[in-house]
């Protein structure tokens, strides 16, 4: 049969989905077997009119990774989703903002300034900041403009596919890309790539009593590396994250889980969803011990929402607060 | 959302309870706006809702409508729930099918501008009628009851209980902290008004 | 007109709901801005229902139940107090003013409180101006 | 058995018996002072002497011996009235009767043996009686004697003394005695406590009709000696070491009618409850009328006179902002019932004074109408104060001033003796009952029933029912009438065979559930359980009530709280907002 279109694009993200795409290695000839590359700004040279000039429709399958920070991302995101059948956000910025996400507790202004003129190795006497549109000699220069909030791919456009995972594990993509070949995908709007049950369920390590007095972060304590971390007060997010990334965190490399791969397949809100989780096992009822307890959490946006601020009900701080 | 509520035929009950809603709450103006929801199919407003007649009101739209979910917007479901469970039962609904929201104490009561009762009262009836969108249908359990009791308190109280309870042949359990039972009572030589004995 | 603030209230159905109800018995009047939404317990609402209201644009949150040792079910409320105390230090994170979300105790025979309750929150919520957070400005 | 003759009649008797045993148990009497079964014989008082004969080398010899404390022997010959025994007895009654002329038995036989009674004495007869009771029975070592010769004398040291009275009870000659310190005959306060040993049988129609030990005031429990109570017994029916133990039943229906507790009158003190004299609780009253009480039943002052006027005080606690504001039903009808029953037993003026009588039951206006016509007076208005007399026809009275509503003056009142009619207050463990039965309370402390007037005796909580004062204050005819009703209700539940169970409860889908576990000991109803091997918690649906909060932690959403899921409230809360 025809080799299928494939574009990959590269949005609001660190490239790293890209980079799990090679890790493939032999995957890559597969993908070379299945599909003709279209676009693909980290390994090929193909220009943006080229795809401007095909038909609606034309690429069969679009992976995107990364969300919409600025007005690029917006308008290829956008003319991608035009020009192709299937569109699968890959990896959690384009699933759910990721790290950029995190971006969304502050605005723009603080944003910019932060990144070019408080950052203490940045010498900027001046304090320039970048402007989207600039008369030099050589011309009118323009650049993307820098949106207020970043936004997941769905947010933005219609997503036929979430592929999660920051990136995604290298065996996750390779069973993407057969699934893709023999074209038996599943119902628009599904989680591929990822388990329906949460990471506890591939877990090795035993889960006892679940009581919590006291919560350490990873480096506060030595943890016992076969017992539950929960169990040892370290929050590890495993509770209300998708399975399917092989544990390469719990098990693999004796840390916490983090939340890459989102939230349970009912779950809208990751973040308020665990933390209401991990507030049920405290092991107290008196308010002013739980407060004590509670204030233990050095930063909870940034620990419960570290992937997925960006799409959680409230999606940023509220803006109209000047921080 | 949508999906959901295309396929319900919703029956929305407005109460008047008499004077106690409807003598605060513009009641055409909240069964009119009710209408306007997605997936009514029925709206209604009856004097008592709770009465036979109101009681038939939706058995017989249900029978004759269709309906595949009932809201009433009335008085305290902590009263009349189990009234209107019993009714859509037997009209051959889920009881659990039915939703009641409380527009008699949580509005026409305790509000004195009409206009913002009326107002908040839209408001519960929206949101009851979305809430129905996603009601499933439950089956009710049926668990065998000890036929034992325990009467905590020996006084004349539960002395009574329990020698009412003995007789009709069930067993009791009367546990009292003092040495002996008969509580303030035994301490009473005469009693009013006939000054006969506590014995 | 002035700002009428929209207020979704979690009425637990044993004790608070019981409450809200003693009051209309009572008659006692009080602002119409919070609306009710029974639950069986408060340790049933979760504090994704709090971000959901925000989202689907409340400008205030209540949350009552029955006093700590008065629980219908013995231990729901506890469970609410844990949740609710970390559910702040998030809001505030996410700039949602501390007055904006409230758990306050109200018995089955506290009609003239949960009055009380009501009209504070209504006010103090008032005071703060709608929330309106979830405007993107993306641009 | 040994066999004997007294006053030469032939007797058999067990070995180790005393004389004076042998011939209590043969019917004749020989006097004694000084000796008690429980003690070890002190043998000072020489009473008990008889004359004792026996054959000696075919000789018969005779000599005089105390009997309390000499055994009986083969052969012996007693002879309890002989010439000798009279006269030894004699010298003994003229020494002890100069020392304690007041005993009844020592007066008795000075009349006999014509001797001459002094006016007055020492009153102790130094036979240590009390000594051995408080060492050994008591176990306090509270006596001692002192000095030789005419010195010996008997000494105390108080600060050890329980106060259990012991010494005094077992005094021969009343030298040791308990007083009240305000020389009270009735010491109201003590009305409720009842008889005065500390093993007794509550009253005399007590269910069940068993004696029991209080341990405050039980000596065996404060110095672990006595035990004569175990000894009396001869069906050993007392176990000092019996302790209680948690017996566990199963029961589909419970019934709360733990009943009131009455308001503490003390925290009133313009009343001068417990600081003035004669001013009782009606419970107290009550005992003082009971005929099986401390009185027989009489209405005395505490000096045990006949009172001339009485004043019975209606809502004492009741109807106050500063204590309950409830009315508690029941005061104004048994204050009626207390103004009659003085009126029968005492010739007293009865003063009620009231803010409004509540007469509301059966019969209860026609019997308010039968005290008018008995004479007692009727003040409207609440009383202000009891105080000290002052003017002179108010000595020695308590005086209570009140503002007389109807006649528009304060009035001053003197009476001898006053009740408080106190408040119906909560059982003081409502509060841990309430919390252990899920059963909620009202304002005012009572039981707090489902609905007021469609469901008195139910509660929020199914299978518990509620009756009596518990649930508010109320008379002996609606507790009754209500505990019927409670009665009828659990026998429909239990006739019912079945109940139906709210389908509003929670569940687990296998297929989202990772075994996370953080449910598991979330539920207080332990409904929730692990599977190890499958690795999935699951909900026992009977046990499980229905709260929602193990859903509300799921965090992969696998729980369910049917008819209040996440769907159904987040769609509310959208449609609430509108």
């Amino acid at each position: 049969m025809a080799k299928l279109k494939l574009a990959i694009y590269w949005a609001a993200g660190c490239g790293g989905c890209d980079v799990a795409i090679l890790d493939t290695n032999e995957g890559l000839l597969k993908i070379a077997e299945i599909a003709d590359i279209v676009l693909w700004p980290v390994a090929t040279d193909h220009k943006y009119e080229e795809i401007e000039k095909m038909a609606d429709g034309a690429i069969d399958i679009c992976l995107i990774n990364g969300g919409v920070r600025n007005s690029e991302n917006e308008h290829m995101t956008k003319l991608l989703r035009a020009k192709s059948k299937i569109v699968v956000a890959m990896g959690a910025c384009a699933h759910q903002g990721g790290i950029p996400g995190l971006a969304n507790l502050f605005t723009k202004e603080t944003v910019l300034n932060r990144a070019y003129r408080e950052t203490p190795s940045t010498e900027n006497p001046d304090g320039i900041l970048p402007v989207q549109r600039f008369s030099a000699q050589e011309g009118e220069l323009i650049i993307p403009e820098f949106y207020n909030t970043v936004l997941p791919t769905a947010a933005v456009v219609d997503v036929d596919y979430f592929m999660p995972g920051c990136p995604p594990a290298i065996h996750q993509v390779a069973a993407v890309v057969d699934i893709i070949a023999k074209g038996d995908l599943p119902p628009k709007g599904a989680v591929i790539g990822a388990s329906d049950k949460t990471l506890c369920d591939e877990c090795t390590r035993p889960k006892e009593d679940r009581k919590v007095k006291k919560f350490y972060r990873p480096h506060e304590i030595i943890f016992d590396n076969q017992k539950c971390f929960l169990d040892q007060g370290i929050i590890c997010l495993g509770p209300a994250t998708r399975g399917g990334c092989g544990n390469r965190c719990t098990v693999k490399s004796n840390m916490p889980c983090r939340g890459c791969y989102g939230p349970a397949p009912k779950v809208h809100d990751q973040g308020t969803k665990f933390l209401s989780a991990l507030a049920s096992v405290i092991d107290s009822n008196d308010p002013a011990e739980i407060n004590s307890i509670v204030s233990q959490i050095a930063d909870p946006v940034g620990t419960f929402y570290r992937f997925g601020l960006a799409a959680s009900y409230l999606r940023r701080k509220r803006s109209n607060e000047k921080n | 959302m949508e999906a959901k509520i295309a396929g319900k035929k919703i029956g929305v009950f407005v109460c008047d309870c008499g004077a106690n809603i409807a003598g605060k709450l513009n009641v055409p103006e909240v069964v009119e706006f009710a209408s306007s929801l997605p997936g009514v199919a029925v709206c209604k407003e009856y004097r008592f809702m709770c009465s036979d007649p109101g009681q038939d009101l939706i058995k017989n739209d249900i029978k004759e409508q269709g309906l595949n979910a009932v809201v009433v917007a009335a008085c305290s479901p902590r009263m009349h729930e189990n009234t209107f469970r019993k009714a859509c039962e037997a009209a051959g609904l889920n009881r659990y099918l039915f939703y009641m929201t409380n527009i008699r104490e949580h509005c026409s009561w305790v509000h004195e501008d009409a206009r913002d009762a009326t107002q908040k009262a839209k408001a519960l009836v929206s949101g009851a009628v979305l809430r129905t969108a996603f009601l499933a249908p439950l089956e009710m359990k049926k668990v065998k009851i000890n036929p034992s009791t325990l009467i905590v308190g020996g006084g004349i109280a539960g002395i009574q209980a329990a020698i009412d309870l003995a007789e009709g042949g069930n067993h009791v359990y009367l546990v009292e902290k003092k040495p002996s039972i008969g509580g303030h009572m035994s301490q009473l030589d005469k009693t009013f008004p006939t000054l006969d004995c506590s014995a | 007109m002035s700002f009428e603030p929209k207020i979704v209230g979690f009425l637990c159905n044993w004790c608070s709901y019981a409450g809200a109800d003693l009051a209309g018995t009572a008659r006692i009047k009080y602002l119409p801005n919070v609306r009710p939404v029974r639950v069986m317990c408060s340790g049933r609402v979760e504090p994704s229902f709090v971000m959901k209201c925000f989202a689907a644009g409340a400008d205030g949150v209540l949350i009552t139940g029955c006093h700590p040792g008065d629980c219908h079910y013995h231990e729901g409320n506890y469970k609410t107090i844990r949740r609710y105390s970390l559910l702040k230090r998030v809001l505030e994170q996410f700039g949602v003013e501390d007055d904006r979300v409230r758990l306050e105790w109200v018995s089955a025979s506290e009609g003239d409180r949960y009055a009380k309750v009501v009209d504070e929150f209504v006010k103090k919520v008032k005071a703060l101006g709608p929330f309106n957070g979830t405007k993107l400005l993306v641009k | 058995m040994v066999s004997i003759t007294i006053n030469d009649k032939p007797y058999q008797v067990e070995e180790s018996s005393t004389i004076l045993k042998a011939c209590q148990k043969a019917g004749i009497d020989i006097p004694t002072l000084c000796h008690h079964e429980r003690v070890k014989p002190t043998t000072v008082c020489g009473l008990c002497i008889v004359e004792v004969k026996r054959e000696k080398e075919g000789k018969e010899e005779s000599s005089l011996a105390t009997s309390c404390n000499s055994n009986v022997k083969e052969g012996m010959k007693i002879y309890t009235d002989s010439d000798r025994t009279k006269e030894r007895r004699k010298k003994a009654v003229e020494r002890l009767i100069a020392r304690a002329p007041e005993v009844p038995i020592l007066r008795h036989l000075a009349e006999e043996y014509n001797i001459s009674i002094p006016a007055e004495g020492e009153g102790c007869i130094l036979c240590g009686l009390c000594v051995n009771m408080c060492e050994e029975v008591v176990g306090q070592v509270v006596f001692r004697f002192e000095g030789k010769g005419e010195e010996r004398h008997l000494t105390a040291e108080s600060d050890r003394c329980i106060a259990c009275g012991a010494c005094a009870t077992i005094c021969p000659t009343g030298y040791i005695h308990m007083d009240d310190i305000k020389e009270r005959k009735i010491v109201h306060s003590e009305l409720l406590l009842g008889p005065k040993s500390s093993i007794y049988v509550t009253s005399m129609q007590a269910v069940p009709n068993k004696p029991v030990i209080n341990p405050e005031t039980c000596i065996h429990f404060r110095t672990g000696k006595c035990g004569i109570c175990s000894q009396v017994c001869e069906r050993e029916a007392i176990d000092y070491e019996m302790k209680e133990e948690e017996i566990e039943v199963e029961v589909g229906n419970i019934l709360l009618a733990p009943g009131f507790h009455p308001f503490n009158p003390e925290a009133m003190a313009q009343f001068g409850y417990g600081t003035l004299p004669n001013v009782l609780t009606s419970l107290e009253f009550e005992w003082l009328n009971c005929a099986a009480g401390p009185t027989g039943g009489e209405v005395l002052l505490e000096n045990g006179e006949k009172p001339k006027a009485v004043a019975l005080l209606h809502c004492v606690g009741s109807r106050d902002e500063n204590f309950h504001e409830y009315c508690s039903r029941v005061c104004c009808m048994y204050a009626l019932k207390f103004a009659h029953l003085i009126k029968e037993k005492t010739d007293a003026e009865v003063y009620n004074f009231y803010i409004d009588l509540r007469c509301f039951g059966k019969g209860y206006e026609e019997f308010y109408k039968r005290l008018l016509k008995e004479g007692v007076r009727f003040v409207r208005g609440k009383t202000g104060e009891i105080t000290f007399p002052i003017y002179e026809e108010e000595k020695g009275k308590l005086v209570v001033r009140c503002e007389d509503t109807l006649v528009g003056r304060i009035r001053r009142i003197p009476v001898d003796m006053a009740v408080l009619c106190c408040a119906l207050e909560p059982p003081e463990d409502a509060e841990a009952l309430g919390r252990l039965f899920g059963v909620s309370r009202s304002k005012d402390g009572f039981f707090m029933e489902r609905h007021p007037k469609l469901a008195p005796v139910s509660t929020s909580t199914d299978g518990v029912f509620i009756a009596g004062a518990a649930q508010g204050p109320k008379d002996i005819p609606d507790t009754v009438a209500q505990a019927s009703a409670a009665a009828s209700q659990v026998m429909s539940l239990i006739m019912k065979g079945e109940v139906e169970l709210d389908a509003a409860i929670s569940q687990i889908i296998p297929e989202l559930c990772s075994g996370c576990r953080i449910c598991n000991n979330l539920c207080p109803y332990t409904a929730i359980s692990y599977d190890p091997n499958e690795k999935l918690s699951s909900i026992n649906p009977v046990l499980c009530k229905g709260c929602g909060t193990c859903a509300a932690a799921c965090p992969s959403e696998a729980i369910i709280a049917q008819f209040f899921t996440e769907d159904q409230i987040v769609s509310e809360i959208e449609g609430v907002l509108i």
